[in-house]
């Protein structure tokens, strides 16, 4: 489905990802996981187009999208939910999901994945007319999720859902996103610090140091290899 | 002994948020003392508070850089912490990215030089001296860190490790009793880690310079620090040596969630 | 290097067509049709219809390929500058460096007498510019504090003497010194309110400033004497001698010359001290700054203060040279004008700003069919030189600092940190 | 005190505020959007004066009937105006974006005074007298010491125009679209908000309500010269910054407190310090509050 092929990402002068390549195959959840800073996430905004690669290739559905604007990045069907959930603060909980279906126009459409968010995360239904800088951080992660769910998306890209989260609600987001991969067949790539979590829910992982690839295998022979353990697992 | 770094009921909120709740804190002469949490815990606000940035709500800082009177700090500008004795590196590198590595260096020995505008422009002989004494200390200092080849680089130019090194380099300028890392190893490969690992250690055993840190990397938490303060949601959850931290069940549970991992 | 040739393919002619036929009907009120109120009747000038069609055609070429050309550059890009080259020629060549210094010291020395007092008068004019740049690149250059009210303390010095002569009589050498001071005096006055206000914010509130004193130099008659101004302010005295005008013209060059020499010379020191480096950090970052233990309101205030010490110093020259001073000189133009002096040289180089001022001032002096255009080609030089070259004609190459290594590493261990 | 007095110069503030709020709101729009202080944004108003003044006059010489040619010369102020600000943005600020802020606030002053001087030579740098235009309206007959038709004109005007950017804002995609850009530029593109475009609109939408302000405020007085766009443009800044920049119903009551200001300052105080009067206030506005009467406070996060 989404095939990265060697992509090299620039920061200034400064080089983030060296030789990146990962494949995506339609319906799987993939994750990525590597210690702050390794490059984890200028791997997603290089997807999404926000800082397009240097050199390498990425390819969606047979569409080369190295080089394509975000916006119809996003309107191929791949929707970030990015580091630290970024919820339009000023904006109500229902204008914040409104921003997630903004290349749609299908009204009725709409309005059922209105409803379904909502009955994915009622608390949020409660809370629609509210601003979204007043939520708690679970709930903006929640939001944020929804949001982006709004774009009927065929590849989700998750950035550090987990982070900040009391436990029991990073529980209750893994769950959902595990519900939304076999519901609505959304493939899913999932970037995480949290590698026990992250590995847990996978089919299969890669690890990134320092801007590189390092190890890339099935979730379940990643959580036994030792190297990985002791590194990411703090066991 | 008297902490060189002691907080009592250190609170920071941000309107109605609780961002650092009631922290007890302290670190004693020579220590390395690890400050860990998962992000967002509030261990950089509490840096922060720390080091000048913010005015915390309530609470005490209290400091002895001489290890003997105590001082409360809290409210003062970050240029008089920095005089005090603290010095600090950023989660996010803030070089002077347009000035070169010794340049960088230099303007952390800026408190210790005293020749004002009069100086600049008659240059006596005092100045003269002053500023040659500055470039060969800030040589050495970029000696230590092992950055001397990078000398008249412009900071941005450099390596990313080198870079984290170099704000290290600079912050060690300030001759400071206590240096605050945030979290110097983000973004390191294990290369590069175990070296800062030395660098460190180095620090605390030839410069006597007490070390506190904020840090992701276990295994550099793990390895060099004397004492684990652990954090989350604002508050101090857990202390220890590593050993007592690794088996703490509230720290597995902040870590790594209610798991069988 | 891309191939300019590209530009001139079919499709991209098309679009500098299409760009140009946006031009001619969106400059077509404005250029074409022209109405005379007194008479009633409108006046059709279709020929610069044609002109900006043919004109915007080719520009618009142009700015495409030099927008591709900064696209293509990589920030890592080691070409050798113009300015590079010569830079190094001139170090491997100390001789030849020396050489080029004194012919150019002789010129300066030679000018008055060998080119018209017109000509001397232009280029003193120019001189007071570079000092004014220099002052103004203190704040902006060096303290990246973007001030659009420096006219203000230029306005200070200048009615500074005019005043102080006019009531008691005080000289040019006496009111030298005071018309600095003051200035000073109103820089710190300045920047203590406006502290904590960063960038644009800063900036429009220096703007206030300034118009601020213009407009109480306008109106507050029986202090200023409005917008009729000060005449008769008399030429700087050399010892008690009466000048002719020539000669007078002939000694503010010099007296200029002086303080363009004076002012190079404390910049140049003040940029590598201990102070002057603190400026830059500060520019860099203030939060890091501030971390380093450098006091971010002591060197904002010190900024503001030496700046405008230059502007008041400029001021009394000013007005000793025009004789006459009125409101109108010292527009919010006027700040923009040495703004542009800074800006165009090269923020924060001291040789960027003398280039900047003479290439502001001289050129459109001398290129007098263009004089009307003057202030029309400044705008477009800004916009032009933020979208292509951000850093001015001249980038800033700082002082390298030398250092010998220690002998032994033991010793540096000992002397170390600590 | 004079009670009479006192309401003419409250109404008289109220319409220089109206004026103010025009040209603010496309100030306050584009700082919202790409935090750059536009600064030849009056110039756009003053464009827009420019070109209504050249078509009333044409069009007048041919006899029609005035609030025709009123209707029409407004209409092609504003498309006028919105084609020279979309260019502007194109030219001077789109190549700018990402770089430093100062480089783009040098960029703008610089299209200033291209502009600036663009009408000065193209034109001329004489005042030019405004057709007149608006009949006077007989239902004003009795209040006509206070409001004249045109300043009622500008109320009403204002008025609307508020309403619907308030409507707009508010109510559509494209509004939402803009207060999200302008909440967070980089989130917006990851949902495939394209910023060029919103960035585009926000520019229209100022260039077009700063036109029709230059339309009706140079009926208002009767002429107009290439400056006027300077002194009313940095007005309108600062009314925008008292109100808090960025936030629209701050651009407007900004405008209006201004618009007192100056009114009673000049009508109690002496009419010579007028400009004084909108400095001085804004210097102790930004050191009192410096995120303006409604603005958010700025969290600079290390």
């Amino acid at each position: 489905m989404l095939k990265i092929e060697n992509i090299q990402t620039f920061y200034g002068n400064i080089q983030a990802l060296q030789d990146v390549s990962i494949e995506i195959n339609d319906g799987e959840i993939i994750t990525l996981i590597g210690a702050n800073g390794a490059g984890k996430s200028t791997t997603l905004m290089s997807i999404s187009g926000l800082e397009p690669a240097r050199h390498g290739k990425i390819i969606f559905e047979g569409q080369d999208i190295t080089h394509m604007d975000p916006d119809r990045i996003v309107q191929l069907g791949i929707i970030q939910v990015p580091e630290g959930r970024r919820i339009f603060p000023f904006l109500t909980v229902n204008e914040n999901l409104d921003m997630g279906a903004f290349l749609r126009n299908d009204k009725d459409g709409i309005k059922k994945d209105i409803e379904y968010v909502y009955s994915l995360f009622p608390l949020l239904k409660e809370r629609r007319n509210q601003q979204g800088g007043t939520l708690s951080g679970g709930e903006q992660q929640m939001l944020a999720i929804s949001r982006a769910l709004m774009g009927k998306p065929k590849l989700l890209l998750l950035d550090e859902p987990s982070l900040g989260l009391a436990p029991i609600i990073v529980q209750q987001i893994m769950a959902i996103i595990k519900k939304i991969n076999i519901e609505q067949k959304t493939t899913i790539f999932l970037v995480e610090q949290n590698a026990n979590l992250a590995l847990k829910l996978a089919d299969r992982g890669y690890v990134m140091e320092t801007g590189r690839i390092t190890l890339s295998d099935t979730a379940k022979n990643l959580r036994e290899n030792d190297d990985v353990r002791k590194a990411y697992l703090g066991i | 002994m008297t902490p060189i770094l002691e907080t009592k009921n250190l609170t920071m909120e941000f309107g109605g948020l609780t961002a650092v709740g009631k922290m007890n804190f302290h670190v004693n002469p020579g220590e390395i003392v690890a400050l860990i949490g998962p992000n967002g815990a509030g261990k950089t606000t509490f840096f922060n508070c720390v080091t000048g940035v913010y005015k915390p709500t309530s609470g005490d800082i209290l400091i002895s850089p001489n290890g003997k009177t105590q001082q409360r700090i809290n409210g003062l500008k970050p240029n008089k912490v920095t005089e005090k004795g603290l010095a600090r590196t950023f989660q996010n590198i803030r070089l002077f990215a347009n000035m070169t590595v010794l340049e960088n260096v230099m303007i952390g020995r800026h408190t210790k030089l005293k020749s004002g505008l009069m100086g600049a422009i008659f240059r006596p002989r005092s100045t003269l001296e002053e500023e040659q004494k500055v470039v060969q200390d800030s040589y050495e200092i970029l000696i230590e860190v092992g950055l001397e080849q990078y000398v008249n680089e412009l900071a941005k130019n450099l390596p990313y490790g080198a870079q984290r090194r170099l704000e290290i380099a600079r912050a060690m300028a300030t001759e400071p009793a206590l240096l605050l890392l945030d979290e110097p190893a983000a973004g390191m490969n294990p290369q590069e880690t175990k070296e800062l690992d030395e660098t460190i250690i180095k620090i605390r055993d030839v410069n006597k310079i007490s070390i506190l840190l904020i840090e992701h990397d276990m295994s550099l938490v793990m390895s060099i620090s004397e004492r684990i303060f652990v954090m989350d949601y604002g508050k101090l959850i857990a202390k220890g040596t590593p050993d007592e931290i690794k088996k703490d069940p509230e720290v597995i549970k902040a870590y790594l969630g209610d798991d069988d991992a | 290097m891309l191939d300019i040739l590209k530009y001139f393919s079919l499709k991209e002619m098309k679009k500098s067509l299409i760009i140009s036929l946006w031009f001619m009907i969106l400059t077509f009120p404005i250029m074409v049709i022209k109405v005379n109120t007194i008479e009633n009747t409108v006046i059709w000038r279709w020929g610069s219809l044609a002109g900006m069609g043919i004109g915007s055609f080719f520009l618009a070429t142009l700015w495409r390929y030099l927008l591709d050309r900064k696209k293509m550059q990589s920030p890592l890009s080691s070409k050798k500058t113009l300015q590079k080259r010569v830079m190094e020629w001139s170090d491997a060549n100390p001789r030849a460096k020396q050489g080029a210094l004194i012919a150019l010291g002789i010129f300066i020395v030679a000018f008055p007498f060998i080119t018209s007092m017109y000509q001397t008068s232009i280029m003193t004019t120019a001189l007071m510019y570079i000092v004014l740049g220099l002052g103004l690149n203190i704040v902006v250059g060096l303290g990246g504090l973007l001030h659009l009210g420096y006219a203000a303390f230029y306005a200070v010095g200048a009615y500074t003497y005019a005043l102080l002569n006019y009531h008691f009589g005080i000289s040019f050498w006496i009111c030298l010194p005071l018309g600095a001071g003051l200035a000073t005096i109103m820089g710190v006055l300045l920047a203590i309110p406006v502290l904590r206000l960063r960038g644009d914010y800063l900036a429009i509130v220096t703007l206030g400033f300034g118009e601020v004193i213009r407009i109480v130099l306008e109106n507050w008659n029986e202090f200023s004497f409005g917008p009729s101004g000060v005449a008769n302010i008399p030429r700087p005295g050399f010892f008690g001698m009466d000048m002719k005008l020539q000669a007078a013209t002939i000694y503010i060059y010099f007296i200029m010359i002086a303080m363009v020499l004076f002012t190079i010379f404390v910049v140049r020191r003040l940029e590598n001290s201990r102070t002057g480096r603190a400026w830059i950090a500060m520019r860099e970052d203030e939060i890091a700054s501030e971390a380093m233990g450098i006091d971010i309101t002591k060197s904002k205030v010190t900024t503001f203060a030496l700046g405008a010490f230059w502007a008041g110093m400029v001021g009394v020259i000013f007005a000793a040279k025009t004789t006459f001073i009125n409101p109108a000189s010292f527009t919010l133009w006027e700040s923009v004008m040495i703004l542009c002096v800074v800006v165009i040289g090269g923020m924060g180089s001291i040789f960027g700003v003398v280039i900047g001022a003479l290439i502001l001032i001289l050129l459109p002096e001398y290129l007098r069919a263009f004089s009307e255009y003057r202030m029309l080609m400044f705008g477009a030089i800004l916009v032009i030189m933020m979208v292509f070259r951000p850093g001015g004609i001249i980038s800033n190459i700082r002082k390298i600092y030398k250092f010998e290594p220690k002998p032994s590493p033991a010793d540096a261990g000992k002397e170390g940190v600590k | 005190m004079d009670l009479l007095y006192f309401f003419e110069l409250f109404v008289g503030g109220m319409i220089r505020g109206s004026i103010y709020a025009l040209i603010a709101l496309g100030y306050t729009m584009v700082y919202g959007i790409i935090k750059l202080i536009n600064f030849a944004h009056g110039e756009i108003y003053m464009i827009g004066a420019f070109t209504a003044l050249i078509f009333a006059s044409v069009l007048s010489f041919t006899g029609m009937n005035p609030i025709l040619i009123f209707i029409i010369a407004s209409i092609l102020a504003i498309s006028f105006s919105v084609g020279y600000g979309v260019t502007m943005e194109k030219i001077a600020y789109k190549p700018l974006r990402g770089s430093q802020r100062l480089s783009a606030l040098i960029s703008a002053i610089g299209m200033s005074m291209f502009l600036q001087n663009y009408v000065l030579l193209a034109q001329t740098s004489d005042f030019l007298p405004f057709p007149e235009l608006v009949p006077d309206f007989k239902f004003l007959e009795p209040i006509k010491y206070l409001i004249s038709s045109t300043s009622f004109l500008i109320l009403i005007t204002t008025a609307i125009v508020m309403i619907f950017l308030t409507y707009l804002i508010k109510f559509t995609r494209t509004g939402k679209a803009m207060r999200a850009t302008s909440q967070d530029a980089r989130m917006a593109q990851l949902l495939g908000i394209n910023i060029s475009k919103i960035i585009t609109i926000t520019f229209v939408i100022g260039s077009a309500t700063a036109a029709l302000g230059g339309v009706l405020i140079s009926t208002h007085i009767g002429q107009l010269n290439f400056y006027i766009g300077f002194i009313a443009g940095i007005k309108a800044f600062v009314a925008a910054v008292l109100g808090g920049i960025g936030s629209i119903p701050g651009a407007v009551l900004g405008s209006f407190v201004l618009g007192w200001t100056e009114s009673f300052g000049t009508g109690y105080i002496s009419s010579d310090y007028e400009d004084v009067f909108a400095f001085l206030f804004l210097i102790i506005i930004l050191i009192f509050r410096p995120s303006g009467i409604l603005g958010r406070p700025e969290n600079n996060k290390v």
